[in-house]
């Protein structure tokens, strides 16, 4: 058993992976056992999978290993002060792990000052742009009259503490939303042959990696029973559904 | 429900068919006819790599692993497949350890079909863990500081192709063929340093990041993706070779081509039909 | 003197120091956590309060103060220096939360298991592809038995590059479709700002396959007319307008996100969460 | 990049300290009681929509913080979540909550426990309802996405940060025909959810949220000092642009040379 398993494991790997593709593409259809079945095993298989990378290249590495192998006792603390999490539970003391999201909460506040300058520094600099001069080609000047119109009248758009009444605050405002709206759409088509090639990829392990293994299969009498049999059943379970008029999700336009 | 009502309601169940037979008939059929217009970017690309002087060596960086080979492979072989017919000599570098190999094969089909030699004409240094800037900043010093043998373990001093490589100076351009946002590395610690060609292969999802770079001048030339892998095919003569690279084109061009007729459809249906559309979502966007 | 005590402390230990060390330091924090439990309710919020705030201060110290005004030598800010452990040991404490979440799981799909109500099968599945996965990696890196060792390799190879891969993989490309119909059903001139998405993203789309581009091909390749040509718009498209757009939502983040931030380290956020009595 | 080696210059303490301060500034004078105005942000004022239309369908409500932790973005999540949960706890309607950090899971879970006993109905309050399905984007997204379908949720609340799953979990809400509402600072998701949901709050009206819903006097005051913070930004690039120009203009003038070199040494264009 396990000798066939050594010896056959990307064979394995690549049917799992094309059954699993095809699960998650029936909800393409409507929501049905099939892919609720693979969502639960992906949920299942990745919460495993977060525990053990958690242990193998976090606490193993970084903390069993230092304080039991090297001696650095002092990293029982940090076990003290997990264990402060799971106060939660506790309805007299889950104060306590109040304590440890302060320390995240303080933690994560306190790199604002540098998340500030690290990302929107930058930004600031390369948007003080000459907007006319010697060295401004004339191309050059219309980019960044353009560039300062579409960022004023969009920043006001977001100034949230006055009405917008006054006419020219309104227009601007309202003009501020048009530019965001084109930046948006830009974006919207700016990704979608990004997600096309995802499909592509798919498709393209279907076709060349996953294919010829099911023509090499083929051959034999038991894997074509084996399909034979499938086929009948999602036939079966075809008209099955048909005869019972049963409901999918409405279809949408 | 009339005609133009229709056409605002597909379901959605059928444009799903249809954009997966649209992507599905140019891979499976496979098209020959390559991309007539090549963009100026690919264009510019084109034209660092021929103008790289023989008695320098090009880098073509490949970060990409299994996970994005359907589009960085095409970009990768389009490249190669040019500095071999240049006769520019070449080393391969790879930070992904499944994509050493990949890019290996990639190469050596290649450079069997042309008559080229491994060693003479191009040499793969392995899989390098990185860190990536950290071996960047080492390379424009000493080039065999940095890398001392070639995939095989053989030294790097008697390969005939890397043998007289000292420094950035016998360095002629840097190819990075990346799906992550790597190009940086070499643009702060490479290129503009020692002023030295950089050509960016990203993927389409990657591509965005670019533009700045484009527009400074700090890229010399870019392949956005598998579109940008069959217009290099074009410049390099293969427009009437049936291509992986061209037919994903194609089935990109289409599915845009489809998406727009599906918007003018609907819009179509819109403007023609008096009665407004009864799903609530489709009320307004805003 | 401090400093010798220090040494003599931090110094790791081994055999039965290391023994007396770890239980000491244990009771130590166990002392510390039974201290907690019995504060007064009213210094409680004020004990959070402080936690917040010096955990805060480290990071904004970190970065606003240069190594110039602390009194070292050679200049340097004592607090970088710590970094990497602060970053491991932040990472460590995370680390131990995850099983929070995978105890809420636990809790749920045992519970369905247990029931048998409907469904109960894929809760099952749950469970064995939790442990499966879990046990296979653990196994993989503790066995010295070279076929249990090979066959839990496979079985993670299968599971992993099998199907988790996969199930990313194949997740993620769903876009591929959703974006159609998206596009489709939103993109209709029902208003101004409908109809501004929708042409900028129509253009883009056009602008970034070759196919549109021939539809402008016509315009010539250089000379003010050039700048008509659909690569050529939609390429302004993306570098001017939507970057200029891109950079004033930005600008608002920063200061919301500043904002907010400053409000948590300073415990001066509302809400029920915040508000409550501990 | 080496994060460890660069420290504040003089410019990031002027610039930080001036926005510190008028925050803390609006803060403090909205405290001691000063009336303060904030316009609609009509996305949030759907929010109410929404939970009236889960519970006249006597169907649950979906809230999906996205990807966030335990961070800014996750914690006005939440400030939002305690809004739709008192609201929601008023009509008996569910809320359910599916959670990718396991820390955040816990906060969630403290804030709908809350929520239900500010509302005096704490025996409503289903643990089963806020639940952590996995840290894994994909995963997560499958499990919210069979939520969508097996609850038939009435309303999708799509707030927190967001990643390429916005779209899949928006298209699929759509779908059952939930009305949905989405807010992300995240920039790059916005269209898809723009396409997908009824409405979408833009950009920092995600941060203007908690004050817009609570009218806390400080959550108020801080917007208002955000605005003003927005025009000391607005101003650093107007001098800037200004200096540049200036300096494009008249090249050979030695101290605008100075000047420019020192706002470009100050603002690195990264």
């Amino acid at each position: 058993m396990s000798e066939w398993l050594v010896t056959n494991t990307k064979t394995i790997a690549l049917w799992c992976g094309a059954i699993a593709t095809f699960a998650i593409y029936s909800v393409l259809y409507a929501e049905n056992r099939f892919y609720r079945l693979f969502e639960h095993i992906f949920i299942g298989l990745s919460a495993g999978f977060g525990v053990y990378v958690t242990w193998s290249q976090v606490l193993e590495p970084k903390w069993w290993q230092p304080m039991v192998h090297k001696g650095q006792w002092q990293w029982v603390f940090a076990a003290v002060l997990g264990s402060m999490f799971y106060f939660m539970y506790s309805k007299r003391h889950a104060w306590i792990s109040r304590v440890i999201f302060g320390l995240f909460m303080g933690l994560s506040a306190g790199l604002m000052f540098r998340d500030f300058y690290e990302i929107y520094f930058p930004q600031m600099g390369a948007s003080m742009k000459p907007i006319f001069g010697n060295s401004v080609g004339y191309w050059q000047s219309v980019n960044a009259i353009v560039f300062y119109v579409i960022l004023i009248s969009s920043m006001a758009y977001f100034f949230f503490s006055f009405e917008h009444e006054n006419p020219i605050v309104q227009k601007t405002a309202a003009a501020g939303r048009w530019f965001l709206m084109i930046g948006f759409g830009a974006i919207f088509g700016a990704t979608v042959m990004g997600r096309m090639t995802l499909f592509i990829g798919r498709l393209n392990f279907l076709v060349n990696d996953w294919w010829p293994s099911v023509q090499t299969a083929w051959r034999s009498r038991v894997f074509q029973a084996i399909v034979l049999s499938v086929a009948i059943a999602l036939v079966i379970q075809a008209f099955r559904v048909l005869l019972a008029g049963r409901k999918m999700t409405p279809p949408s336009g | 429900m009339n005609v133009f009502e229709k056409l605002q309601t597909i379901d959605r169940r059928i444009l799903y068919l249809l954009i997966a037979v649209v992507i599905a008939v140019p891979l499976l059929q496979r098209p020959s006819r390559h991309p007539r217009i090549v963009f100026s970017e690919v264009q510019n690309a084109y034209q660092t790599l021929r103008k790289v002087p023989k008695d320098k060596i090009v880098i073509v960086s490949c970060v990409w692993g299994p996970g994005t080979r359907a589009e960085n492979e095409p970009q990768t072989r389009a490249i190669v497949r040019h500095l071999l017919r240049e006769g520019t000599r070449f080393v391969i570098l790879s930070w992904d350890q499944l994509g050493s190999q990949l890019t290996y094969e990639d190469a050596s089909e290649i450079s069997k079909e042309l008559g080229k030699r491994y060693g003479t004409d191009w040499v793969h240094l392995g899989y390098n863990p990185g860190p990536m800037y950290a071996i960047i900043r080492g390379l424009g010093k000493s080039f065999q500081g940095v890398f001392k043998v070639d995939r095989f373990g053989k030294k790097l001093k008697y390969i005939p192709a890397t043998r007289d490589v000292r420094d950035y100076r016998d360095i002629g351009a840097v190819v990075e063929i990346t799906p992550s946002g790597t190009v940086s590395s070499w643009i702060a610690y490479f290129n503009q340093p020692f002023n030295i060609p950089l050509v960016f292969c990203p993927t389409a999802v990657m591509s965005a990041e670019a533009y700045p770079y484009l527009d400074s001048g700090q890229l010399d030339g870019m392949l956005n993706g598998v579109i940008g892998a069959a217009q290099y095919e074009t410049l390099i003569g293969m427009e009437n070779e049936r291509t992986y690279a061209a037919a994903a084109s194609w089935a990109l061009s289409c599915a845009h081509i489809f998406i727009l007729l599906l918007i003018v459809l609907g819009n179509l249906g819109y403007a023609l039909s008096k009665r407004s559309p009864q799903r609530r979502g489709g009320k307004s966007i805003v | 003197m401090m400093g010798s005590v220090w040494n003599w402390i931090a110094a790791p230990r081994y055999g039965w120091q290391f023994a007396v060390f770890l239980c000491g330091a244990l009771s130590l924090g166990c002392l510390a956590l039974i201290m907690l439990t019995s504060t007064p309710p009213r210094y409680r919020k004020t004990i959070v309060a402080a936690v917040t705030f010096l955990a805060g201060l480290y990071y904004a110290f970190e970065f606003l103060i240069p190594p110039a005004f602390w009194p070292l030598e050679p200049p340097r800010n004592p607090l970088s220096e710590v970094q990497p452990l602060v970053a491991t040991l932040t990472q460590i404490i995370w680390s131990f939360a995850l099983l929070l979440g995978v105890w809420n799981l636990f809790v749920i799909h045992g519970r369905a298991v247990v029931k048998r109500g409907r469904g109960w099968c894929n809760s099952a599945a749950f469970f064995i592809s939790f442990l499966a996965i879990l046990g296979a990696g653990l196994l993989k890196d503790y066995t010295q038995g070279s076929t249990i060792r090979k066959a839990s390799e496979s079985v993670f190879t299968i599971l992993f590059s099998g199907f988790l891969t996969s199930l990313d993989a194949t997740m993620f490309s769903l876009i591929a479709f959703y974006i159609v119909s998206a596009a489709y059903r939103a993109f209709r001139v029902k208003s101004l700002e409908a109809g501004l998405m929708m042409a900028a993203a129509a253009i883009i789309m056009l602008a970034l396959v070759p196919v549109g581009a021939e539809i402008t091909n016509w315009l010539p390749q250089s000379g003010i007319l050039s700048a008509l040509r659909v690569e050529r718009v939609g390429y302004w498209l993306l570098t001017s307008p939507n970057m200029a757009a891109q950079r004033a939502i930005a600008f608002g983040i920063a200061v919301g996100s500043l904002a907010m931030g400053l409000r948590i380290w300073l415990s001066l956020e509302r809400g029920n969460f915040f508000d409550r009595q501990l | 990049m080496s994060q460890a080696s660069q420290y504040a210059s003089p410019a990031v303490w002027i610039v930080e300290s001036l926005l510190v301060f008028f925050i803390l500034w609006k803060i403090l004078s909205a405290r001691r009681g000063r009336e303060l105005f904030i316009r609609r942000i009509p996305g949030l004022s759907a929010l109410d929509e929404a939970v009236g239309r889960a519970t006249e369908m006597g169907k649950p409500i979906l809230f999906a913080p996205g990807l966030s932790g335990l961070d800014i973005v996750g914690l006005q999540s939440m400030a939002i979540l305690s809004h739709v949960v008192r609201k929601a706890a008023r009509y008996g309607t569910r809320v359910i909550v599916p959670l990718a950090d396991p820390v955040l899971y816990t906060v969630a879970e403290e804030v709908a426990k809350d929520a239900y006993n500010a509302e005096g109905v704490p025996e409503r309050f289903d643990p089963e309802d806020v639940r952590f399905l996995s840290d894994r984007q994909f995963a997560w997204a499958s499990g919210v996405v069979g939520i969508l379908h097996r609850e038939k949720v009435a309303s999708a609340l799509y707030f927190g940060y967001y990643f390429a799953e916005s779209l899949i979990l928006a298209e699929n809400g759509q779908m059952v025909g939930a009305i949905q509402v989405a807010g992300t600072p995240a920039t790059t998701q916005i269209p898809f959810f723009l396409a997908s949901c009824d409405y979408t709050i833009i950009g920092d009206e995600y941060y203007a949220a908690s004050a817009y819903l609570s009218r806390e006097p400080t959550l108020l005051g801080s917007l208002v000092g955000q605005d003003l913070g927005k025009l000391v930004i607005i101003g650093i690039i107007v001098l800037g642009a200004i200096a540049f120009t200036a300096q494009a203009v008249c090249p050979a003038v030695g101290w605008l040379c100075d000047f420019t070199a020192t706002i470009a040494k100050y603002f690195p264009r990264s």
